[in-house]
Formats: C-alpha cells, structure tokens, sequence
C-alpha cells in the first residue's frame, strides 16, 4: 500500500496503480480522454495533467505511477488553468456539428467542455482544417475525421485488445487521422467497442447512428443471449423499442468489451413478433390460448415438452416444477439444435445459448432428439427453434400436435398447431448462468408486446386450470427458492458502472 | 496520394542479407519498419502500398502500421517521383518568417493546390514538416537540395529556370 | 344557511347600505356605454373578422415555416433539439443520410398542430434557424385531423 | 252587433300574438343591449341573402336551431310532469296578456265593447293567482328531471318565488286602497288626468314605494338578474339543466313572455296603462284627425331620417367590404323610401273620420303607448340585468324577507294615513 495524499487528503491506495486510477478509487476525478482503464496507457491527449509535488513540471495522471508519500494536487489554478488550454487545443479543428452528432449528450468534449473549457473560440469555423465527415472504415463503423481528437483509443483497441492493428493514424499533425490501410477495412468482430470507447463523435455505429438521440433513451441492465460468456450489456431503449446494446463492464467476464455479432443482436425483439396467440381457428385471447393447450394436455403420458437454453434460469425452473406437480407423466427435455461457433480465445464461445449450464445445473435432461423421436404425441416447446435450427426435423414433427410458446414468428411457430405468445430477455426479470457457472441476474428494459407472457405467468395459468399450484406468489418468491435450492446460486450483488467514467 | 499503377516490389538478395545482418539490432521487428522504408525507397525511388504490405510481412505486424509511419515522415515518397519536387517547409520557424506566402506564391504560379501535381507532370507542390533549417527560413527542398531565405522574386527566378530545361 | 359571510372593508354609510343610489350609479355608467356605442357604433373595439383583419405584431407566432438553404435543401440537419425542446411533444423527426457530404438530414419531419401550443420553444431551440414561426399564419382550422399535421413539404413550402 | 259577438276572438287572438310577437324582438334586443353595453357589436352575422338586420335573423337561426336539436329525455323519468314543466312555463306565463286592457273601451252604437280578451272585476287578484302557478312549472321540471341538481335548483327557485310572493302582493294593497278597485280597465282610466297639472296621474307618483317593492318582486319573480338564481346559467345549475330543444325553448320563451307580461303589468298598474299622458280618451276623440296626422308625419320624418343614415352607411360599406352588406343597405332602403312614401301618401289623402273611425284611431294611438311603456320597461329589465351582478341566496331571502315585505307593510300603514289625511278613503 501507498500512501499519497490528494488535494490535501492522506489516503492509501495499491502499489503500482496509475494516479489516475488511484484517484478515482479515492473519489477525485481526473478528466481524461484518451486513458482508458481497458486500454495500455500513451498520455497523447495531456487532459489528466495533475501537479506533483516536487516536479516542477504537470505530470499526466494517467503514465504516472503512485509512489509513497505523492502529494498530489487536481485542482490548483495552474491545473485549471491547463486543462483549459488543453480544451482549447483539442477543439482547435473540431468542427463544433454537437446538432448533427450523435455523440451529443454523452460526449467527452461537451462534458469536459462546460466542466474545464468554457473559453471563447479563437478561431473561426471556416478556419479549421477540413477533413472527411464520412468514412466508412468496415461494415459497421463510420468514422468522421473532423471530429477525431486523436486520443487514439480506438488505435490502441485495435493493437492491444483484439491485436489486429487495423487502425493507425495516418499523417501528421493537423492533418493526421485516423484510417485502416488503403483497400482495407476495420474487420474484426468486436469493431464496436470502438464506437464505445470513442471519448467524441469520431466513430459511430452504422445502424445506431442518426437512429435515436441519446438523451431519449432509457436503460436497463442486462446480459447478451448471443452466448454462454454471458456478457454484461446495457439496453438502451426508446419508445419501447430497443435501440443500441452496450457492453457493461464486469472484470470476471467480458471486462468493457462485446461481440459486434452479440451488439447487433437486438432487431427480432423489436420487429416481428408474435403479439397475439393463434390456434387453427385463428386469434385468441390469452385465456383461451390456455385452454386450448389444456385440451392437449389430458393425458400426460403423451405429452414431451421441451425447454430451452435460452430460456432463463427463472423459465426453466417452473417449468420444471410445472412438470413435477400438474403434469406427472409428462416428459421434460431440454437442448438447443443452435449452429455452434468458434471459440475466438477471446469473447465469443462456440456455444450460442447464454443459459446451457444453468439448464443443466437445474435438472433438466439435455436427451432431446432422442426424446422428439419418441412416440410423444404432443410437443409444448417453449421459446425453441426447432425447425429454424434443424429444418429435416419437420418429418419427426409431421404427426404430432405442436404447441409453439415463441416470442417471434419462426419457423417452429409457422409450423405448429398452437402459437402462444411469451417475452423475450429484454421484457424480464431473470437470470442466466454462464459457462463458468456464474449466475448474472438481468432486469427487463421493455414492456412486452401484445399478449405476451413470461413463461412464468403461463405455466402458473396452465397450472390453476389444472387445479394445481406452483407454490409461488410472485417470481421474486420463485427466484428465493431455485437460488436456495441450488448450490452456488446465491443472489449476486450487481454493481453498476457506467462505461463512460472507464 | 498513392496512384494505384502496380509495380512488383521485392527484397534483392543482397538486401536480404543486410536485414538479417541489422535485425538483431532492434528489441522488436517493429524496429525495422523505418530502415526497410529507406531501403525500399532507395532501390524503388518510392513506396507503393504493395512494397507496404512487403514491409509488414518482414517486420510481423499489420500493414496499417507501415502505412502509418510512411505518411508520417514526409520524406518518405509515397508516389512515383517527378522532375520537380518542391517541399515547402511550414513549420513553425518557417510559418513565423513567411512561409504561407512562399507556399500561396507557388499554388498561384503553377495553378495547383499543395499535394497535387501539375498537368504535365513536372511539378508537384507539397507543404512539408520541418526540415531542419530553422535559421534560414522559409525554406524549401527541391528534390535533394534545400533553397533557403526565400522570398517571392526567388521562387519566380527559380521557376524561370526550372521551366528552360 | 351553515356557510357564514365574513365581512371585509369599511362599513357601508347609510347611502351605499340603501343601495339604491349605488344601483342608480351602476345603471348610469352602463346607460352611458350604450348610449355612447350606439350612436357611434364604428368606434367600438370588435373587428368584422373574416373581413377585418388585425395587424399582428412583428413578433407573432404563428404557423412553422422550415427554412432552405440556397441551394433549396432544408437547413434542418434533424438534431432533434425542437422535438427534445417541446413542452406539447408536437413534433416528430425522423433523421437519415444526406447522400452527398454525409451530414444528418430529416427525412420526416411532421408538426402536429393540434398539440401545438405555439410557445416558440422550437425556434429558440434550433441551432441552425431552420424553424422559425413568423409565417402570421393563424388560420389553421381544419375539418380533417390528418390535414393538421404538417409534414416536411408543406413546412418547407410555408 | 256582430261585433260584440266576435271581438272577444279577435281579442284573444291579439292578447295571445302580442306577447309572441315582442318575444323576438325582445330576445334580439337582450343580445344587442347587452352587446353595446358592453362595448361589443353583438350578433351581426346570420344572413338570409344577405339581410342581416343587425342581427335579428340570428333570432330565426335560433329558433331553427332548437327545433332541430335533438330533444333529449333522461331515462327513468315520470315523462308526463317532465313535459308538463316546460309547458306550464310557457303557459301560464301567456295568460296574464288576456285581462290587460290594450285601449279604453270602444263605444259602438249603445254597446261598449272593451279591448281585451277577458273582461274580469278581480283582475289584479287574477293576475297574483296566475302568476303563483310558475312555481310549478319550476317545481316540476326540476323534480322529474330526475337530477339531485335540477331538483335543488327546481326547490330553490320555489322557495325565492314563494317569498317575493308576498312582497309582489303587499306591494299592491296601498294602490288598491287608493282605486278602490280590481279592475284593470278601470284602474287605468283613473291614472288619466293630472296630479298638480304638472305630473301625469299615474300610480307611480302616488304609489312610489309600492312601485319599488313591486318592480323589485316582479324581476325575482320572473328570475331575471339579479335574481337569477334558478337558473344561474353558467354558475350554479338550474332546474331546467337536463332539457334540450324544444323544451328547453319553452323554458326560455316562457321567461321572456313572463318578462314581457311583467312589464305589460307594471304599465299598467303604475305607468298609467294605454293612457297618453296629458290626452284623455275624449281628447283623443275629438282631434282623431290631428293625431292621424302626427302619426303619419312622425313615421314620414323618421323614414326620412332613415334613409340619410342608411345612405351615409351605404357609403362608408363601398370603402370597407366587398360582401352584401351594400345589397343589404339598398333593400333596407328601398323598404324605408316606400314606407315613408305610404305615409306621406296617408298624410295627403286622409279621409275625413266617422265616429267609429275616430274611436278606433284613438285606440291604436293609446295601444301604441301602452306597447311603447312596455318596451320600455323591458329595456329597463334588460339594462337592469347587464348592469347589476348576481344576489347570494342568503342575500336575497334576507332582502325579501326582511327589507322587502316590512316595506310593503310600511306602505299600507303610510298610504292609509295619507287616505285618512287627504279624507278620500271616507
């Protein structure tokens, strides 16, 4: 432990952390563009300039190292005074487009700007150096060079993180920018994060930019279903309708970081869905939807239902006791057809459930094919894509009833007999268990759509029709007893961290 | 910058043996992007995005590295060379001395913008980092050779002769 | 009655408390405007509407206008800063590309009048003064609820 | 005579269009005196082709109007008392017209034939025993509208009618003492003449808080500001609150023809009735001619007048509009210029009056200014009700109850004293 002394209070801290992370641990906060925690330091952008005792000279917070006895001032004149000038340098060719930026409202240089800048430009618009607004450097990022600070963040991504080095700053001085090589894009799958770590307007998502304001948007915490790491997200969402996914920072899992493929996995909650059940007869109301699932259900010994990883921890559990207590007789599989992927050493895990382990961990058999082979003649599938995973499976199908519990119009709903509508991740409170066995609870972020329902509230109806009960009120009192029962489970403390403070 | 005219480039046997010779002298392969550029330079007269690429196989890094550190040293000629190649320095002794006069004097009399190549091909106008003449600015390199203290009626004098030949 | 009467002011002398002589002054002055307003009917106040019409002041607010620039494209750039600015949530914007420079564009852009309660919020929002109500139009009504909401043309055309 | 035989429908017919005829008029002048009072133009803007007569075919509007509303019944109402109360309003106020005497008394041959439909000695009593019924109307309405609110309104008005009520009837006693009688006719023909030859005899003069006491009964009466209460149009909410159309026009027109009949009363108790002040019958008689004349002339002049105002309007229209108002302007005229032509044409070629003629000369003549004293005193409703503002309930029962009946009390002990004094009671 070092002892340092900030603005004139003694704290210790760990040995061997930059100031500028120490500091924050001791709740002063440095402004700072181009230091992120995730990221190897370079001290380009001098916004973090402190003053050391004993150095005549500022030091960069962010490349200097505590040492014992560091007295340390953040918020001398000549510390102000600096990082007013640094403003002023770094907004000398920016081109001041806040309007038609989608950075505004969470941008570095508006926030730092009103906090330490607040100078008069000297310099006219039409002065500064004009450089591209619109780059397309890969697929999913568009860069606008004018507004680049060049804190080099999204360089140092590139290099360290993912180590493709695509990005590099080209030129020098006013009229450096950022690029990829000539005839070759920003590629890799986590390009994204970027756009994230960007401090200004530079980089933007190609399917977020101009799509939303940000000040509209609400959010709420969640986890990636893309795969079983189980990344920690933001939903950002407007109007109900969800905008962006952001990465949320969780050290034991996927840091600041998160798949492109996982971030732009969002648009079949929005669009699509299946709103209102529907049987061969046509729409139905939920109550009706119920007893007509009630009706295929008198003799259990002919009834399979399947489960599915990618339904949550929450689902699956009452599922399961569903089965126990109205349904004896009744066969529980569980098991994902999903196209596997690769295991990139990095994010992304071949397996594209987020919930595999928490199925397994809570008891349900993963023997489906055999199962869906069987003589079972009706098949309850909840919020599993059977045929769009598997389409040959359609013969085994072919002379079973199937009762489709989907969130969207699949091909598992197309074909089936019964359609009944239920909430995606995003319109829940719930939990998945990652790879690694870690329970992640999530909250829901929008209201569901139409009639839909979490698989909760239908097995609970399913099971008063039968004249049984669960044994739950509510689902907090479900989620007390599957974490008690359970080992490992216990109810994980979530500590939120905006991206932005990173 | 680059025009896109493909040229083969490749290491000459006895370049080869000269890189493995001076690699050992850089804690990175890294280390050996700047002399591969001289080198390449040296045998092409300049660097195409090809010789780039070549540069990037050699040192184990990405091409984007290469082209970065070839843009930013301007001596490094990234386009096919040219009879006259006028660098006008702007940097900051330079600028205070006068050199965005010098620089405007020459976009005015060859009707091109700094970066761009006159139409028959035998000019090309670039504004340039500091070349190390700070006590005699403005300044300019002509090719190889440094024209120092310049005022307009030198450019014009200049221009005169280089346009008899 | 359970409701009491507080009394405020001075006491009333023997002449207000009989009333009739207040009554008397009440009738006068009322007398008196008739009397005046019919002889002399052109001085009153009202304005013959449809035929009449008031001068409005330079600074009234009436219907949006959306400006151009020169070249006849719209000066908004869809920063959203009107619709954020809003109070009656009356305008809606949807943004896209400009196919030439890569700036934001508003593809849509729609007012609904109705909500509209022509506080200015909008034009004093704008960055860009591409909305600006000094059109003095105030002549909105409709028989159609679609007809009451402007869109991107329309403003464009004031 | 078949005169005797069929004056009394004649005269039937008279009592009943008079108040209806005044009703419109009435109705537009309300709109527009309020208007001007309140420094407005009032309604100008229903036209038929163009003709707006300042407004008064916003009256036909409005009648069209509520005839075509649809008429609304709440449910579970007793329909028979729900339209009973519209209908007595409007009744009960139209029967006092029937004992008003319109002129004095016409001689023809040895028969007298008297100008009003119903020839009662107790008409005053009449009169108070008619008007009681209002109350009913009222009453009625407000219950079987089935309206917690109707019916506290209807209860409302009830309590204020049956408390000035006895004001109204007090108010009376002092000049029945003086006329010593109940007829109508009779009590008009003895405001003829003079009091010191400077005043007309009229019972104001002689009756002066009487007079106050009855004006101030008669607008509670008939729930006119600022004794509106019963209605409280826009404030506390009135019996009638659940009618629509129709009904709700017989409530409105029944509280105009109750204004109109009021002021028809008050003329002709207090204003000395069809008298002309200063002529009496008999005067009248003898210089029919005279007066034809005048009568002639006057309208002549005034169309002469008319027709200078309407030409200057007509000019000042060129420069301002380009709509038919200048159509409206010339027609107007042209209706002006023959009238006034008509009566200088009646000027010139007057005949030489027989008796018969002669009597029924004077009787237009004090017809004429009894319908003038009524208009005038609807004016005075009228200004009255756009000057002073709306009573509080307490106020009025105490203004009733404990100023007004005192009053009226004080005025017997007074008018006594004074008839013992002046020795005319003996």
């Amino acid at each position: 432990m070092a002892k340092i002394t900030i603005n004139g209070v003694e704290q210790a801290v760990e040995d061997g952390l930059y100031l500028i992370e120490a500091a924050r641990r001791c709740g002063v906060d440095i402004p700072h563009y181009c230091y992120h925690p995730g990221l190897p330091v370079e001290g380009n952008c001098r916004m973090c300039s402190v003053e050391v005792e004993g150095i005549p000279k500022l030091q960069t917070a962010c490349t200097t190292i505590v040492q014992d006895g560091m007295v340390v001032i953040t918020d001398s004149e000549k510390v102000v005074g600096e990082r007013s000038d640094v403003m002023e340098f770094l907004l000398r060719n920016h081109p001041i487009d806040c309007p038609i930026c989608d950075q505004a409202g969470e941008c570095g240089l508006q926030d730092y700007y009103m906090e330490h800048g607040l100078h008069d430009s000297r310099i006219t618009v039409s002065e500064k150096v004009k450089k591209k607004k619109r780059v397309d450097l890969g697929p999913n990022v568009v860069l606008d060079s004018e507004r680049c600070i060049l804190c080099t963040r999204c360089v140092r991504f590139c290099k360290d993180v993912v180590g493709t080095e695509e990005l590099v700053i080209k030129n020098r001085s006013n009229h450096a920018e950022i690029t990829t090589f000539p005839g070759k894009g920003l590629v890799n799958p986590y390009a994204l994060n970027t756009v994230d770590i960007c401090p200004v307007g530079a980089l933007t998502s190609r399917k977020f930019r101009f799509q939303c304001r940000v000040w509209y948007m609400k959010n709420a915490t969640s986890i990636c279903p893309g795969c079983e790491r189980g990344c920690n997200i933001w939903i950002d969402h407007h109007e109900n309708k969800i905008q962006r996914l952001r990465p949320r920072l969780n050290p034991d899992v996927n840091n600041y970081w998160m798949c492109d493929e996982g971030r732009l996995d969002f648009h079949w909650i929005n669009d699509d869905r299946v709103l209102r059940a529907e049987g061969p007869d046509g729409l139905m109301r939920p109550d009706e939807a119920d007893r007509a699932v009630l009706a295929l259900l008198s003799n259990p010994g002919d009834v399979l239902i399947v489960a599915s990883p990618r339904s949550t921890n929450e689902s699956l559990f009452a599922l399961k006791r569903f089965v126990e207590v109205a349904l004896p007789g009744a066969a529980l599989t569980g098991g994902s057809f999903r196209p596997t992927g690769d295991d990139d050493g990095f994010l992304r895990l071949p397996d594209k459930n987020p919930n595999s382990r928490g199925m397994r961990e809570i008891g349900i058999a993963g023997d489906l094919e055999n199962r869906l082979n069987g003589s079972a003649g009706v098949v309850l599938v909840f919020e599993n894509d059977l045929l769009g995973d598997r389409p040959d499976l359609e013969s085994v199908l072919a002379g079973k009833k199937v009762v489709a519990f989907t969130s969207n119009r699949t091909a598992t709903a197309r074909g089936a007999d019964l359609v009944v509508p239920v909430t995606t991740y995003a319109e829940l409170n719930g939990s998945f268990t990652n790879h690694a066995g870690l329970r992640q609870e999530f909250r829901s972020a929008i209201r569901p759509p139409g009639d839909s329902r979490s698989v909760f509230d239908v097995v609970k109806s399913l099971s008063g029709l039968l004249g049984k009960e669960l044994g739950w009120e509510s689902e907090t009192a479900l989620t007390k007893e599957m974490t008690d029962v359970i080992t490992g489970w216990g109810v994980r403390v979530e500590e939120e961290t905006e991206l932005h403070a990173g | 910058m680059a025009t896109t005219e493909k040229t083969e480039v490749k290491f000459s046997e006895a370049r080869k043996q000269e890189i493995e010779r001076i690699r050992g002298r850089y804690e990175t392969p890294r280390g050996l992007i700047m002399p591969l550029l001289w080198m390449i330079q040296d045998d092409y007269g300049w660097i195409s995005y090809d010789a780039m690429e070549l540069i990037a196989g050699e040192c184990e890094t990405s091409p984007a590295w290469v082209y970065s550190i070839a843009t930013f040293y301007t001596m490094f000629e990234l386009e096919k060379p040219i009879r006259y190649h006028l660098q006008v320095c702007n940097t900051l002794s330079c600028g205070l001395c006068g050199s965005e006069s010098i620089l405007a004097h020459l976009e005015d009399r060859l009707g091109i913008q700094a970066g761009e190549s006159t139409e028959d091909g035998r000019f090309r106008l670039t504004a340039v980092e500091c070349l190390a003449s700070c006590g005699t600015g403005p300044m300019m390199q002509m090719n190889d050779e440094y024209y120092e203290s310049l005022t307009t009626e030198k450019v014009d004098a200049m221009l005169e002769e280089w346009n008899c030949d | 009655m359970m409701i009491g009467v507080k009394k405020i002011g001075k006491p009333m002398d023997i002449k207000e408390r009989s009333y009739l002589f207040e009554i008397a002054r009440g009738m006068m002055t009322s007398i008196r405007h008739f009397i005046r307003n019919v002889l002399n009917q052109g001085a009153m106040p009202t304005l013959q509407y449809p035929e009449e019409k008031r001068v409005l002041p330079e600074r009234f607010r009436g219907r949006h206008r959306l400006m151009q620039r020169e070249d006849g494209t719209p000066r908004c750039v869809a920063c959203f800063c009107c619709q954020t600015a809003c109070p009656a949530d009356c305008i809606s914007i949807e943004a896209t590309e400009r196919d030439d420079e890569g700036e934001k564009v508003a593809a849509r852009f729609d007012i609904n009048i109705l909500r509209c309660v022509f506080c200015g919020l909008c034009v004093e929002a704008c960055p860009c003064d591409a909305i600006r109500m000094d059109t003095g139009m105030y002549e909105l009504a409709d028989t159609n609820r679609e007809n009451l909401i402007y869109d991107l043309n329309t403003l464009l055309r004031h | 005579m078949p005169a005797e035989l069929f004056m009394p429908f004649v005269m039937v017919l008279v009592a009943a269009l008079l108040p209806l005829q005044l009703l419109p008029a009435m109705i537009w002048a309300e709109r527009k005196v309020s208007a001007f009072i309140q420094d407005r133009t009032g309604p100008n803007r229903a036209d038929i082709l163009g003709i707006r007569l300042g407004g008064v075919i916003h009256s036909i509007a409005d009648v069209v109007k509520l005839i075509a509303k649809e008429d609304m019944t709440p449910s579970k109402v007793n329909s028979f008392y729900y339209s009973l109360g519209p209908f007595l309003a409007l009744f009960i106020s139209l029967i006092p017209f029937s004992i008003i005497p319109l002129a004095d008394t016409l001689k023809i041959g040895g028969a007298a034939i008297p100008l009003r439909a119903v020839t009662l000695d107790v008409g005053i009593l009449f009169i108070l025993a008619i008007t009681s019924f209002h109350v009913y109307a009222v009453v009625f309405a407000g219950w079987a509208s089935n309206n917690s609110f109707s019916l506290l309104g209807g209860l409302r008005s009830a309590a204020q009618m049956v408390s000035y009520e006895l004001g109204l009837g007090l108010s009376l006693v002092g000049m029945i003492m003086v006329a010593q009688t109940l007829d109508l006719n009779e009590i008009v023909r003895q405001q003829g003449g003079t009091i010191f030859g400077i005043l007309p005899a009229w019972n104001v003069f002689l009756q002066p808080l009487g007079f106050l006491i009855f004006v101030v009964s008669i607008f509670a009466e008939t729930n006119r500001n600022p004794f509106d209460l019963p209605e409280g149009e826009s404030e506390i909410i009135g019996f009638h609150v659940e009618y629509s159309s129709m009904r709700f026009a017989f409530f409105f027109m029944g509280e105009y023809i109750a204004i109109i009949g009021g002021s028809a009363v008050v003329a002709t108790l207090f204003l000395g009735g069809w008298q002309v002040p200063f002529f009496d019958t008999e005067m009248l008689r003898e210089n029919a001619m005279l007066a034809a004349r005048i009568a002639f002339g006057s309208t002549a002049a005034l169309c002469v007048l008319l027709s200078i105002i309407l030409m200057a309007y007509d000019k000042k229209l060129q420069a301002l509009y380009t709509d038919k108002r200048r159509f409206e302007a010339r027609v107007l005229l042209g209706i002006v210029v023959t009238l006034g032509a008509g009566a200088v044409g009646g000027l010139l070629f007057l005949p030489t009056l027989s008796s018969l003629g002669e009597q029924i000369v004077t009787a237009i003549v004090q017809n004429t200014f009894l319908v003038g004293k009524i208009l005038l005193f609807c004016f005075f409703f009228i200004w009255v009700r756009w000057t002073l503002p709306r009573f509080r309930y307490d106020q009025l029962m105490n203004l009733g109850w404990k100023t007004l009946i005192p009053l009226a009390l004080l005025n017997i002990f007074l008018t006594g004293v004074a008839l013992v004094l002046f020795d005319r009671g003996a």
